[in-house]
């Protein structure tokens, strides 16, 4: 059976439940569809953390520090519990190099306006229990918080129905038919659905969807691997993750050529507890393409890093490991907006590892594109034309 | 309650070796013995309240997959008393919710 | 009446679960994300199959197959796993 | 990282049984079991066992797993035991935790006999203290010597609950009734009658409405059951009662089987989702073979039967036993696991388990 | 409660399953001294009867889920299979005297002394007659279940299968 959607999103995770919720709050008739169920894929596989001061100071920080703030109602809004909590969060310093590289960085978020500081190792004791005595200090900020991803998708989702959405799960997107360069239909296994407006917003498998434009675009999956611990007593104050995290984070060409596997697995340090009790402890960043297995060798070395920094883990049980898959780009930040050549054709995709701190303002941002063409702030360095000649170049070889 | 007499396995041999605290109460035990072993013989079947509705749980599956019978054993909560042995002298404590860390650990 | 526990673990009644079929929850994973029964201490291992059972209404339970395994298949004290074996 | 020709998870009687012929022939054979005691369910089964000669019928279960560990023994056997395999990763590699650190196993050719692990029910009442699994009652009796209950109401007519009955009778305790959802019992006859000549009424279509108590098991209400399996008003009975016993079935150990990445078929009278193998009990996986409880839900005597046919095909495999000699072995080893699996108990079985082998054939 | 009869309704056979049962001899056969008296109606597989008898008179033979038949002409009714049986589906029968003798085996503790007189019951358990205890055999070779006889009543001679277990009321 044929149906018409005035826009459809494509995907079911934090981004795409975001918008589809966002573009109903401004009375657009969307249809979502999902190959899957809701979380199914990095949404469903992820830490619980919105952390600010992880962020590249820029637009990158700016947005997450938006973002933050529409969490902070997000459970009321959405009458849903997203399971948010204001718990602060900290980044563990091992060395004097660290700490160096720290200082600059916590000096120019303060510029932005984020509120952080230097802890020394007494400090930091103070507020997270079980540190090794080895650790120099540790950045703080208030601000950083969690929420339960799979509660925000479904909470987004839930909220986009009440408004009107259409959420299609198991519903697979084969094709994507234009006409004169715009976008006519979305066609799936349970049927086409006629429409002017595309939403790309499935994550690691975006590029599949651009191909059926022919488009290509340089979001690669990039795995983590988590271990999951029984619940236990409030033991992780909030968010920690430590310095390695950071450089990790933003250099993935130290990491891929070293022997030593912490480095060449990309293993940062990222603990937190959710509001049951579990701690999950993350995480590497490898480029394995889709697989989605766990290994011995990131068990192993994810957790010898952790108990490095945290020796109170030791005592607690692991009793699950997962893998997720993150939307990497090769600049860090997201696809968002439209793309040259395709009318139609919108992008919301590539946030790697800050999906769910960018959820909500991806949302915001997408929807206001879609009804006012500008948003609250210049995101033209998220604009996916900046990839445009590295498709070119891609064709070309 | 212990049995002592069997018709098929015989006679008791083994004899309480062992001494564990209970919430505060002494009971013999046989070293090896699963806990969960010696709490049923000294008639004791709730080992934990719940953390959601503080409802009482005792031994279920026996072989250490369903953990209702997690307890609080010197000083460490969620310890699956069913498959772990009795030491003499252990300190055992009713989980209630998801337990507390005893400092002296 | 009492309540009747689906997932001992975290307490998950056959009503909260009848609720999340509902909702469209067609997959244990799809019952595990919206009840969290399953994310417990046992992680699933006891409510599973009673969750496959209350699925089997509304699905095939031939395609109602666990959810991904992964390691560890029993709770494991996290300073065993970093202790490796002396080479 | 250790390594092994083969490497056997499970020291129940599919695992041991394996082991034995494996190590026979020659090859170099590593079993990890996560209990102190290996066995497996052998050493609560105090019963005696059916079948022939060669299933050792007549034997009680626990001597049944003493001779199967003391040949193990005779044939330098490596038993791991307090070893609990909590992983298989890709290229066969196997984790487990031993004397509080971590390891890692290597081998040619890996055995999955996890065996099975008791279904739950669920009805008001169903966490209370005193409600277990009937298994976990049998262990408490028949190997820790404890009596967990002395007024038992047995839920299930399957054999387990039969035996397990009976065995609570034996160890001292009183079953006050047996109840099973189905019109008719499901065990052996001859299992049923020790028990109704004890004393134990068994009532049919009948379920628990509500387990009574607070703290502990205090009584039970059961109901019966119309033929569209709907509780029938007006026909509750209350029992008073310190323990309720759950004997509703058994399901596959499989966790470990979905990891390594074997295919399943699903049979539900075998257990619902069970890896698929061939007959020389090998899976869908080169050198990752099944055995026992874990390819389907049978009986010790079946489970030892194929425990020993894959550790002939992976002996044979190994290179330490020719074609033909293999060749009769499986074929004397097939002609009595077809023979364990006729009758009217038997034959659902055998059509389940061709059904089974057929799969990867219907795959292919 | 049940209300159908049969084996797999009531968990014991019938009479009609047993006059059925080649393993169940005849009432003359019974008159004429012990003689063995198998409940086995369901065809299950087992056969260690078949090798416990020394006189060959059970036959299970291929496949082992046949019922085992008794040839009663061979049987002497010397109790070898009682204890064997994994079913504890065997019984002895003498009708050859004024009261019956009745074989069964038994696997509860304490064991019933001889001369003790115990509460003979039937096969739902429900106690019918007084009988005396006769004879308690114990054998290694028969694994620690013991093969009790009792004297009761010629009328009970095919209703009496057990004894109320030591202790319960």
């Amino acid at each position: 059976m044929k149906k018409t959607a005035e826009i459809v999103v494509i995907g079911g995770g934090v981004i795409g439940t975001s918008i589809a919720y966002f573009l109903s709050k401004k009375g657009k008739k969307v249809v979502l569809v999902e190959k899957d169920d809701l979380a199914s894929g990095s949404s469903g596989a992820c830490d619980i953390d919105i952390i600010l001061q992880s962020k590249n100071p820029g637009i990158h920080l700016k947005l997450a520090m938006e973002s933050a703030e529409i969490y902070k109602n997000l459970t009321e809004e959405l009458d849903f519990d997203i399971e948010y909590e204001n718990t602060g969060g900290m980044i563990l310093i091992e060395d004097e190099d660290q700490l160096q590289v720290m200082r600059e960085f916590v000096k120019k978020q303060k510029a932005i306006g984020l509120q952080v500081d230097l802890l020394d190792f007494k400090e930091a004791s103070k507020l997270q229990k079980g540190l090794a005595p080895h650790l120099v200090g540790a950045t703080y900020s208030p601000q950083d918080a969690h929420v339960n991803p799979m509660s925000v998708c479904m909470g987004f989702a839930m909220a986009a129905a009440k408004l009107g959405a259409e959420i299609c799960l198991d519903t697979a997107v084969v094709d994507i038919k234009t006409s004169k360069g715009a976008v006519k239909s979305v066609v799936t296994n349970r049927g086409e659905i006629e429409t002017a407006t595309v939403i790309n917003a499935a994550g690691v498998y975006a590029p599949e969807i651009c191909a059926m434009v022919g488009m290509s675009v340089p979001i690669k999956p990039r795995r983590g691997q988590i271990i999951v611990t029984e619940p236990v007593p409030k033991l992780i104050m909030g968010d920690v993750l430590c310095a390695k995290y950071i450089v990790a984070k933003y250099n993935p060409g130290i990491v891929e050529c070293s022997d030593d596997p912490e480095t060449r697995l990309g293993v940062g340090l990222s603990l937190s507890q959710t509001r049951n009790g579990n701690i999950l402890i993350g995480g590497c960043r490898e480029f394995v393409g889709y697989n989605r297995s766990t290994t011995h060798e990131a068990l192993t070395t994810i957790l010898k890093h952790a108990t490095r920094l945290v020796p109170a883990l030791k005592e607690i049980h692991a009793i699950r490991s997962f893998a997720g898959l993150r939307p990497y780009t090769p600049d860090g930040l997201p696809l968002l907006g439209p793309v040259n050549g395709i009318e139609g054709f919108i992008m919301a995709a590539g946030h790697e590892g800050d999906g769910i701190a960018l959820s909500p303002i991806t949302g915001r941002i997408i929807s206001d594109l879609i009804t006012d063409g500008k948003t609250f702030a210049d995101i033209s360095s998220l604009s996916p034309k900046r990839f445009d000649a590295w498709g070119e170049n891609r064709f070309a070889s | 309650m212990r049995i002592v007499h069997h018709p098929i396995l015989g006679d008791e041999t083994r004899v309480c070796n062992a001494i564990i605290t209970v919430d505060g109460r002494q009971i013999p035990a046989i070293e090896g013995e699963p806990i969960a072993a010696a709490l049923l013989a000294a008639g004791i079947k709730k080992f934990r309240e719940t953390p959601k509705h503080n409802k009482p749980r005792g031994i279920f599956c026996a072989i250490g997959r369903c953990t209702d019978c997690v307890m609080i054993v010197d000083g460490i909560p969620n310890v699956r008393t069913c498959i772990t042995p009795v030491r003499d002298g252990m300190i055992i404590k009713t989980q209630k919710g998801l337990g507390e860390w005893s400092e002296a650990r | 009446m009492k309540e009747e526990y689906i997932c001992r673990c975290e307490e998950i009644t056959r009503e909260e679960i009848e609720r999340a079929i509902a909702e469209g929850a067609t997959t244990i994973s799809g019952i595990k994300k919206r009840t969290r029964a399953g994310m417990g201490l046992c992680q699933g291992r006891t409510c599973r199959r009673l969750i496959t059972q209350m699925l089997s209404k509304v699905k095939d339970p031939a395609e109602i197959t666990p959810p991904t395994s992964r390691p560890p298949v029993r709770a494991i004290k996290i300073g065993e796993i970093v202790e490796g074996e002396e080479d | 990282m250790k390594t092994t020709e083969m490497a056997i998870i499970g020291a129940g009687p599919a695992g041991l049984s394996c082991a034995v012929e494996a190590a026979r022939a020659g090859a170099k054979v590593t079993v990890l079991d996560e209990n102190l005691k290996p066995g497996g369910q052998l050493f609560k089964q105090i019963h005696k066992f059916f079948g022939s000669r060669e299933h050792r019928a007549g034997t009680r279960g626990f001597r049944i797993g003493q001779q199967l560990l003391d040949e193990t023994e005779k044939l330098g056997v490596e038993v791991l035991l307090n070893s609990t395999v909590y992983g298989l990763y890709e290229d066969r590699l196997i984790a487990y935790i031993k004397d509080g650190r971590d390891h890692t196993l290597k081998a040619e050719k890996i055995v999955i006999a996890t065996g099975a692990s008791e279904n739950a029910l669920a009805f008001p009442g169903c966490t209370l203290p005193g409600v277990m699994g009937a298994g976990a009652a049998q262990t408490m009796i028949n190997v820790n010597r404890v009596l967990p209950g002395e007024k038992v109401v047995m839920v299930g007519s399957g054999n387990v609950g039969l035996i397990v009955s009976y065995q609570l009778m034996q160890a001292g305790a009183d079953v006050v009734a047996l109840i099973e959802a189905a019109p008719k019992i499901g065990g052996y006859g001859v299992h049923a009658a020790k028990i109704r000549r004890a004393g134990v009424p068994i009532f049919a279509s009948t379920t628990i409405k509500e387990v009574l108590g607070e703290e502990r098991v205090e009584g039970v209400i059961t109901v019966e059951l119309d033929e569209k399996w709907k509780q029938v008003n007006g026909t509750e009975r209350q029992f008073e009662a310190d323990t309720v016993c759950l004997a509703v079935g058994l399901s596959p150990l499989t966790e470990l089987a979905w990891m390594a990445g074997c295919e399943f078929a699903f049979i539900p009278a075998l257990g619902g989702h069970v890896p698929i193998h061939d007959r020389n009990m090998e899976t869908t996986l080169p050198g990752i073979y099944v055995a026992g409880d874990v390819t389907g839900v049978e009986e010790a005597s079946s489970a030892m039967e194929e425990g020993r046919l894959a550790g002939v095909a992976a002996a044979e495999s190994l290179g330490y036993i020719d074609a033909q000699k293999a060749e009769e072995l499986k074929k004397e080893i097939w002609g009595r696991l077809d023979a364990l699996r006729t009758g009217p108990f038997g034959e659902g079985r055998r059509a389940a388990k061709f059904k089974q082998l057929s799969s990867r054939r219907l795959m292919a | 409660m049940i209300q159908k009869t049969g084996v797999i309704y009531q968990g014991y056979p019938s009479e009609q399953e047993l006059s059925k049962s080649p393993g169940v001899p005849s009432d003359e056969r019974i008159k004429r001294g012990p003689v063995a008296f198998i409940e086995c109606v369901q065809e299950i597989p087992c056969n260690p009867c078949e090798e416990a008898c020394p006189y060959g008179a059970i036959a299970v033979g291929q496949p082992i889920t046949n019922l085992p038949r008794l040839d009663e002409k061979k049987c002497v009714g010397c109790g070898a299979c009682i204890a064997k049986c994994p079913g504890l589906a065997i019984f002895v029968l003498d009708g050859s005297e004024q009261k019956a003798k009745i074989s069964f085996p038994h696997e509860y503790y304490p064991l019933p002394q001889k001369g003790d007189v115990v509460d003979c019951v039937d096969r739902e358990g429900k106690a019918i007659v007084k009988g005396i205890v006769l004879k308690v055999v114990k054998s290694p070779k028969y694994d620690a279940t013991a093969v009790v006889t009792v004297e009761v009543p010629m009328e009970y001679i095919k209703i009496i299968r057990s004894i109320k277990r030591p202790g319960r009321s």
